[in-house]
């Protein structure tokens, strides 16, 4: 029998997310609708959640408040074997990870005008998507990661489309249904294909199996599952939808979809992968179709590899000579993509550890760079790089803050970018072997796609701007036009950046034993 | 060694550049400061205790304390600094140009907070690169170095200024990233967890011969882009040419000495092996290097376009002097890239103030400005003549030094090199007969005004160690002995 | 129980599979498509329901086949009505469920 | 001490110079510094004379890498300092006596010019350099004021700046010069290398890198007498010596060289700089030592320019040009000298033909200075107005003619019977030994056709140039002392103490000592009606104001034509350093702009090509999206179920 509020406190930070979603929604239907009290509703409940989540994770003066029964975490893989959830400590990173996007993306949604049709719609579902991406964190069963990934879907599709009266969302939303849609379909298709061969979805338990009946149904299975989760991580060519759609969807829902939905992709890619690649498992020889015997461990390592460098390589020739800041914002989300695979690629607990900081630099530079364009978009400025001229001079503040957040994505020193490159490029070389190779992809890929960030600068800050001097709507908002919470959202992003630029260390040795425990799971 | 004194020169000089950037119109005097500071801590490392207590053969000393930076089980990332003969006279010269750079652009009326604010962060990162004893802690100063310089050119440049930048950033930055590679894969082959310069020291020279040279590829690259080494050379004459004149002197003259430095501390002395396996390449980039600056040179009318492709030519021959692989050849390339650095900054400098004073530096519309403007025609002179290797001035022993060593090396093949120092003194004297003989060309009508005082007096910082180190190579020479190249072979 | 063996099986759930492929790659129409999804998912649910009845393993799972089977579906009609609330405001803001015509965003 | 004077007058007048009222005030501390040395020199030399066989060396380290394994066993050391020998004394008395001349006169001659503090300066400068590189004591520091000494004449002859020709000749004489000099920096590479990797231990400290005496022996027993590397290091001097010297083929710009005043001509074109080129052969040939082949050459050279540039100075019109064609051609008499081993002969014949070509300089300079115009058929009847210059210009032409007892007639026979002798025993020399001979007729000839033209005659031919008067008595002293040394300087060959000059100590191996001994008096008569007959032509051709026309059919029209051109030298020259380097150099820019910047701008150009090739596929319709998620999928199958295990098990697992 089951201790109810044992439960309850066991998945705390998701109860309190949860709990606030159905706030908002009370609160709408009770007629408030001020958008400050429901952004900080929203901002609270997750800045709460991730105290509980750091609390779990025993980080020093959090740890009293901690309510994770002890011996959940990071617990034998034998016990999670026959759950549906497990608790490790790479997973709380990500909740972390997946709590700070929603709490900067609240915090900068606070100036976001109530009479806006649909502005507490949009933090409910907001916070449903983020219940959705807490409970990935946790899943043990690919049935429960599935459906976990599907309540963020469901709710992020409805937040592209809550604004119903413009036709761009709209279309937006459409796209990101129908290619999501598909990929729920490849992905339970996938997992079907799992059962059958192993007779459980649990995937600690298919990481641990004995040798699978069928070979052949479980690397079609994991084919099928493969292309289903790659739509979510934006892995070439899965990718396209991205684009339009963050091009299409408010600003503040881009930033939510690059900075943290997409990353639970990446999550489920750690956790499916765990068999195949993490724990090295299946060197035995795999011969199905009569293929011939082969190891299968180092194929999807290729895989997987092959997918990160076609990644990294699409996504930075197609944002080259992007004319939109957005779509180039969108394009570069796609190329870091192909950064953070290369850590499943590898497999190793550095490689994880570096992947993660690069998912964790990801979201707060990419949110960040969202959260400019939306305050950009405010001030009357257009979407074209050409727009942005002289920016960088006429506010430097918001000019600097986004140089930050460029900067960082091109990994360049003294940025938290250049941090999580630098570790996960050196994971991949300390692996040796052709993992060398990947290093190099990356790094030249990452020195390349300076090129269109620094096109970017270059407008902002060398050349002189053609509009007309005044901004529509200063004044209306606080913060010189910006609005507070978003002024607030932009200025912790960029000093967090900055911060962790020069001291990443405490940060990156909790990502390092969370990700050394997670691969140690395995016998 | 109780005083952390590197410590102290870059935290002055990061407080210096803080306070540039809020000071406003105030931020030449703020700068000023901040350079005599940072010379007078050059002066106190050079009489201070470890100039004279190195070891031949060690790993650079400094700052007793290194702390933990990064701490994983296989990575640890160190703060760590110190210095040897050779990053010392590079830290003098940085002292130099600072010094000089800030005085000659004492005026500069554009935005002067975030210029000397740039300006000293440059000084910042160089210093940094000099006394780095850590892989990621090198690769900061060296990306730091990198960043400034772009805005330098892109906001003050001339008017292709953002191109040239774009340019200068990406060529130079991809370079910096497969140098990165490089040493990584040093560091992890090695069988090191630490990115520790000692740790690298005492292991990578005994990797195979093989890894050892694909490293050393990747090295060269790196590092020869910013010598930069022909044909990875054309981001410099278009960056020179837009770039203001601070940030020409400091990319001439100090920039590309950060390349030499690290392909001397951070290739050669850590990959001998690979190094001396491709040793042919190099001489080969060398010569080529040597040839295609000077010929090019002579082709040129822009001044500032001649004085680039002359770098070219120059930071050939310390690459030469690297590729000889003796003693001599290290001492040489340093002393040459010591005489270089000052003898090109004062060149961009008269280059600058032809600009200003007339307008254009075209060497075809210009003529006969000894009589309007004698104190610039002087220092034309001087510039001109120490860079094609007069002797009593500061490049004499050092293209002495590596012309020998090559001659010791390779024997006969010392006569390209050789034979191209006329030519090298043709495009000077070319540029000299245009510029400074004749009759009056292309001068204003009301007649040219000889040069403010701060731009004399910037350029007279940067004469002083031509002529001293030039009659007194000896002072340098003994200082930079104090490092591994003394049991180089 | 039927006379299918495993390979028959698969080759049916694959068939549906194709056919929701071939139906979202050549169907312009947002119901069209849904309606195509919809199969699509319906061969994964065919597959947890058969290796439920017929397992190749003895694995033991949280989760049987069949209870896998009844929450997927209950989550497909959830998607689906997503879906339709998308297509209802698409058609009211552009006048069309031919879902070639919505190209604003491109390049 | 010696070249501590004029520094200190160079680094005052350069640097306060310009504020002060007069230009002379720098010329009187130029000329009272190059007097103190002059004075030193002197006292230098007689205690030479006075204490036979010995030398003094001071030297302080100048730049040391201390030893280390490998190449430089013995680290490396450069030094500076100061040797003190009887040649370097000779050599000293040359430079600072002439130099003081020089200054002098030039108080007078410089006096309307501007920028006097400049031209005083840079003649300090010249004398500091000039002195250090005749106390030299070894090849590096040899090597560093030789370039000063040509940097300098750099600026001395670019003097008067506004002229484009000045301009382009300075920049002509430095380039050339430079040719020779890296040639010259090349041979001391052969020297120093053999001391660094093979010289006795501690070698670069003890005398590795010193003109020691018994350098010689050392170097051909490890290089091995005859070696290749010797021959070769020995030829790479003979370069340089031949740059500075203006020796065939090297000596176009000497005469372009004339752009430059004429007091400038005077010290570094005629008696100082260009003899360096000859003493740096004679101590080399004395520390070092040549090798059999080195020395064919060197006579070779000597011989071949003894006559070839008297044959241009034959028909020049310019009356500087003549003298510097002159010079040339001198200067091949001591490079000859030293080719047959009398070394000591062409030094000898330096300190002779440093004051008489000193002397027709000047004169010629008073010339100038008077009527304002260089060339010789304007000229005419001076004469009569000029009696001293004309006296003193006849004595200089006696005494390079050749005519005794003037000086050029000892030391110039000396050289001539000592190559005759040489000659005798290889075979080899004779036709440039002829060619020498054959150089003294048109020595005499060209200079008396200069003197007739210019001196003889009732009147000037160029009835503009204005009247014509002598200088002040500064420019008369040095002329008066000059002619002086012309008629005396030979004759100190018999003065017994200057003879320990000529005899440098330790020396046995390169001594022919120049005592003139009157052995061989029939070579001295021969030599003696050859000049005479030079000047008979000269006098039948151009005596008593006459001027001679070639006959418009002559047979030797085109022969003036192409000694008037200079044989095509400069011409080729040109065409090869104009065209050929410039054109190589044009289109070296070409190929950086357009193909290797055109390289990185291609890159660029075909990565936003692709960019924009992919950038189509974003249709904007959502089922080509979906499409491409099947394609990815098959994708994932093909390389999962086949690329990847092929790989993978080529790579044997991975």
């Amino acid at each position: 029998m089951v201790d109810f509020v044992a439960l309850l406190s066991t998945f705390l930070p998701e109860v309190v997310i949860a709990a606030a979603a159905l706030l908002v929604f009370l609160l709408d239907v009770l007629g408030v609708r001020r958008t400050e009290v429901t952004a900080g509703v929203s901002a609270a409940a997750s800045l709460l959640a991730l105290l509980f989540v750091v609390a779990d994770l025993g980080i020093a003066p959090f740890s009293a408040v901690a309510t994770l029964p002890s011996g959940l975490l990071d617990s034998s893989p034998a016990s999670a074997s026959t759950s549906l959830y497990a608790f490790t400590s790479l997973g709380l990173v990500f909740q972390m990870i997946f709590l700070s996007a929603t709490f900067l993306v609240s915090l900068a949604s606070a100036s976001r005008p109530s009479a806006e049709p649909g502005a507490p719609t949009f933090f409910g579902l907001l916070l449903l998507a983020s219940v959705g991406m807490l409970f990935v964190a946790v899943a043990a069963d690919l049935i429960f990661l599935l459906l976990a990934i599907e309540i963020t879907s469901v709710s992020t599709y409805l937040l592209v489309a809550y604004r119903r009266r413009d036709r761009r969302t709209i279309e937006a939303a459409m796209k990101f249904y129908i290619i999501g849609a598909l990929s729920t379909v490849l992905s339970f298709f996938g997992a079907s294909l799992l059962f059958g061969a192993f007779g459980t979805t649990n995937l600690y338990a298919i990481a641990l199996a004995p040798a699978t009946p069928s070979a052949a149904l479980v690397l079609v299975g994991y084919a099928f599952l493969l292309a289903g989760l790659a739509f979510k991580v934006t892995v070439v060519p899965f990718h396209a939808w991205a684009v339009d759609v963050y091009d299409g969807a408010p600003d503040d829902v881009s930033a939510f979809l690059a900075g943290g939905t997409k990353k639970i992709g990446l999550f489920a890619f750690f956790l499916v992968f765990l068999g195949p690649v993490l724990l090295a498992r299946w060197a035995t020889s795999f011969s199905p179709f009569g293929l011939g015997p082969f190891n299968a461990h180092p194929v999807f390592q290729l895989v997987l590899g092959a997918l990160a460098v076609l990644t990294m390589t699409f996504g930075n020739l197609l944002a080259l000579w992007q004319k939109e800041i957005k779509r180039m914002l969108a394009y570069s989300s796609i190329s870091q993509a192909g950064y953070m695979l290369i850590g499943i690629a590898i497999g190793t607990s550095p490689a994880i550890a570096g992947a993660t900081l690069q998912i964790f630099a990801h979201v707060l530079m990419k949110t960040g760079a969202f959260l400019v364009v939306g305050a950009v978009a405010a001030l009357g400025i257009g979407p074209l790089v050409d727009d942005w001229r002289g920016l960088g001079q006429e506010r430097p503040y918001l000019g600097v803050a986004f140089a930050l957040m460029l900067l960082g994505l091109a990994g360049i020193p003294l940025t938290v970018g250049f941090v999580s490159k630098f570790v996960l490029f050196s994971a991949a070389i300390q692996a040796e072997g052709y993992f060398v190779w990947l290093a190099v992809a990356g790094v030249l890929n990452s020195a390349a796609s300076v090129f269109y960030y620094a096109r970017v600068l270059k407008a902002m800050f060398f050349e002189r701007s053609d509009r007309p001097a005044a901004p529509s709507n200063a004044g209306r908002l606080g913060a010189n036009g910006l609005g507070y919470g978003r002024a607030a959202a932009i200025a912790i992003i960029a000093v967090v950046v900055v911060l962790l630029g020069i001291y990443p260390g405490p940060l990156l040795s909790v990502m390092q034993s969370a990700a050394q425990h997670f691969v140690l799971l395995g016998p | 060694m109780g005083i952390p004194i590197l410590s102290i020169t870059l935290a002055s000089l990061a407080v210096g550049a803080a306070a540039s950037f809020v000071a406003g119109s105030r931020a030449r005097w703020v700068a000023l400061a901040t350079a005599l500071v940072f010379v007078a801590e050059t002066a106190a490392m050079f009489l201070g205790a470890w100039g004279p207590a190195l070891a031949p053969g060690q790993v650079p000393v400094g700052d007793a304390e290194t702390y933990r930076w990064i701490s994983l089980p296989w990575l640890q990332v160190n703060y760590a600094l110190g210095v040897d003969g050779i990053s010392l006279v590079l830290i003098l010269l940085t002292a130099f140009l600072g010094l000089a750079t800030i005085v000659y652009s004492w005026n500069e009326s554009h935005r002067p907070g975030p210029w000397f604010g740039l300006i000293l962060l440059t000084l910042l990162g160089s210093v940094g690169v000099f006394s780095a004893l850590d892989v990621l802690l090198f690769f900061l100063f060296w990306e730091a170095v990198l960043v400034p310089m772009f805005f330098i050119i892109g906001y003050w440049g001339g008017p292709r200024r953002r191109y040239a930048a774009l340019k200068f950033f990406i060529y130079t930055h991809v370079a910096s990233v497969v140098m990165l590679v490089g040493l990584l894969v040093l560091v992890f082959y090695s069988g090191s967890t630490s990115l520790d310069y000692s740790a690298l020291v005492a292991r990578a020279p005994a990797l195979p011969i093989v890894t050892q040279s694909v490293v050393f590829l990747a090295l060269l690259f790196g590092f020869g882009v910013k010598f930069p080494v022909v044909p990875f050379h054309t981001w410099l004459p278009d960056a020179h040419v837009e770039a203001p004149t601070g940030g020409s002197v400091l990319l001439a003259g100090l920039l590309l000495k950060l390349g030499g430095y690290g392909l001397i501390r951070w290739g050669i002395l850590l990959v001998p092996g690979g190094f001396l396996h491709l040793d042919p390449i190099v001489y080969v980039l060398a010569f080529l290097s040597i040839a295609w600056g000077s010929v090019v040179a002579l082709a040129q009318r822009d001044m500032k376009r001649l004085v680039a492709y002359s770098s070219i030519n120059h930071m050939g021959i310390v690459l030469l002097a690297i590729a000889v692989h003796s003693s001599l050849g290290l001492l040489a390339a340093v002393l040459l890239m010591f005489a270089h650095g000052v003898v090109s900054g004062l060149l961009f400098m008269v280059s600058g103030s032809v600009h200003h004073t007339f307008g254009t530096r075209d060497l075809a519309s210009l003529g006969g400005i000894t009589p309007g403007t004698p104190f610039l025609a002087t220092m034309i002179m001087i510039g001109s003549l120490a860079s094609l290797g007069l002797p009593a001035l500061v490049s004499f022993p050092a293209e002495f030094g590596a012309l020998l060593a090559t001659y010791v090396a390779v024997s006969y093949w010392v006569l390209i090199p050789l034979l191209i120092l006329v030519v090298t003194a043709a495009f000077y004297l070319w540029m000299m007969q245009r510029l400074l003989f004749g009759p009056p060309r292309g001068l204003p009508a009301e007649g040219a005004h000889d040069l403010p005082f701060f731009e004399r007096a910037g350029m007279a910082v940067l004469v002083v160690p031509i002529v001293l180190f030039g009659i007194l190579p000896g002072l340098l020479v003994t200082v930079i002995a104090n490092s591994p190249i003394r049991g180089y072979p | 129980m039927s006379g299918l063996t495993i390979p028959e099986f698969l080759a049916l759930a694959s068939a549906l599979l194709a056919l929701s492929i071939f139906g979202v790659l050549t169907r312009r129409n947002f119901i069209l498509l849904l309606i195509a999804i919809e199969i699509g998912m319906n061969a994964a649910i065919l597959n947890f329901i058969y290796f439920a009845a017929f397992p190749l393993c003895a694995g033991h799972s949280a989760l049987s086949g069949q209870a896998i089977a009844v929450v997927t579906i209950g989550f497909a009609a959830t998607e689906v009505a997503v879906g339709l609330a998308i297509v209802l405001a698409l058609n009211r803001l552009k006048g069309t469920t031919n879902v070639a015509e919505s190209t604003e965003l491109k390049l | 001490m010696v070249p501590l004077a004029p520094a200190l007058a160079f680094v005052s007048i350069s640097f306060v110079g310009r504020r002060w009222p007069k230009g002379e005030w720098g010329g009187w501390i130029a000329v009272v510094a190059a007097g103190f040395s002059m004075v030193v020199s002197v006292l230098i030399a007689l205690g030479e004379m006075g204490a036979p066989g010995t030398y003094t060396d001071v030297s302080y380290t100048w730049f040391n890498l201390p030893g280390s394994p490998g190449a430089f066993p013995n680290g490396f050391r450069l030094v500076i300092g100061t040797l003190v020998d009887p040649i370097s004394a000779l050599m000293l008395l040359v430079v600072t006596v002439v130099g003081f001349l020089v200054m002098l006169y030039s108080i007078g001659y410089m006096h309307h010019d501007r920028g006097l503090p400049r031209y005083y300066a840079e003649l300090s400068l010249f004398l500091t350099a000039m002195i250090g590189l005749v106390l030299s004591d070894n090849l590096l520091e040899f090597f560093l004021f030789w370039e000063l000494v040509g940097v300098c004449s750099y600026f001395l002859i670019g003097f008067y700046y506004e002229k484009p020709s000045a301009a382009s000749a300075a920049k002509e004489a430095f380039i050339v010069t430079r040719v020779g000099d890296v040639l010259f920096l090349a041979g001391i590479f052969v020297y120093f290398a053999t001391y660094a990797t093979s010289g006795p231990a501690g070698g670069w400290a003890a005398n590795g890198f010193l003109f020691a005496y018994g350098n010689a022996p050392f170097l051909a027993g490890v290089l091995g007498g005859n070696s290749f590397l010797l021959t070769v290091a020995g030829l790479f001097i003979v370069a340089g010596a031949a740059g500075k010297s203006a020796q065939f083929p090297l000596h176009v710009w000497l005469p372009d060289a004339m752009e430059g005043p004429t007091t400038v001509s005077a010290l570094i074109h005629a008696a100082t700089m260009v003899a360096a080129g000859v003493y740096l052969l004679a101590v080399t040939s004395l520390f070092l030592g040549f090798t059999s082949l080195d020395l064919l050459v060197i006579v070779a050279i000597g011989g071949f320019t003894t006559f070839f540039a008297a044959t241009m100075a034959v028909v020049n019109p310019d009356i500087k040009r003549v003298i510097a064609y002159s010079t040339i051609s001198q200067l091949g008499y001591m490079v000859l000298a030293i080719g047959v081993g009398g070394a000591m002969l062409g030094l000898f014949h330096l300190f002779t033909h440093a004051f008489f070509k000193a002397l027709l300089f000047l004169a010629a300079g008073s010339v100038i200075h008077a009527i304002g115009t260089q060339d010789l058929f304007k000229m005419g009847g001076l004469r009569k107005t000029m009696r001293l210059t004309s006296a003193a210009f006849l004595v200089g032409g006696l005494a390079l003619a050749g005519i005794p007892p003037f000086g050029g007639f000892w030391s110039k026979d000396d050289i001539l019977s000592a190559a005759v002798q040489a000659a005798e025993a290889h075979a080899a020399y004779w036709p440039f030994v002829v060619l020498a001979f054959a150089a003294v007729y048109l020595t005499a000839y060209y200079i008396f056709r200069v003197w007739f033209l210019t001196f003889s005659g009732d009147a000037v031919r160029d009835p503009s140039l204005p009247a014509a008067h002598e200088g002040g008595w500064v420019m008369q002293v040095p002329l008066i002392a000059l002619s002086v040394f012309a008629v005396v300087a030979g004759l100190f060959v018999f003065v017994p103490s200057f003879q320990t000059l000529l005899q440098p100590f330790g020396v046995a191996v390169a001594g022919i000592p120049p005592t003139y001994t009157s052995t061989d008096l029939a070579l001295s008569a021969i030599s003696v009606v050859l000049a005479g007959a030079g000047i008979a032509t000269a006098y039948a051709l151009w005596g008593g104001g006459r001027v001679y026309e070639l006959a418009p059919r002559s047979a030797a029209r085109p022969i003036r034509q192409l000694l008037l051109e200079r044989y095509y030298f400069k011409a080729a020259y040109d065409a090869i350093g104009r065209r050929g380097i410039y054109t190589l150099a044009r289109v070296a820019d070409f190929v950086d702009r357009y193909v290797i910047d055109g390289t990185v701008h291609g890159l660029e150009r075909a990565m936003g090509a692709v960019s924009d090739r992919l950038r189509r596929a974003q249709t904007g319709v959502v089922s080509d999206y979906a499409a491409y998620v099947v394609a990815g999928l098959l994708f994932v199958f093909v390389v999962l179920l086949l690329v990847g295990p092929y790989v993978v098990n080529a790579w044997g697992g991975g």
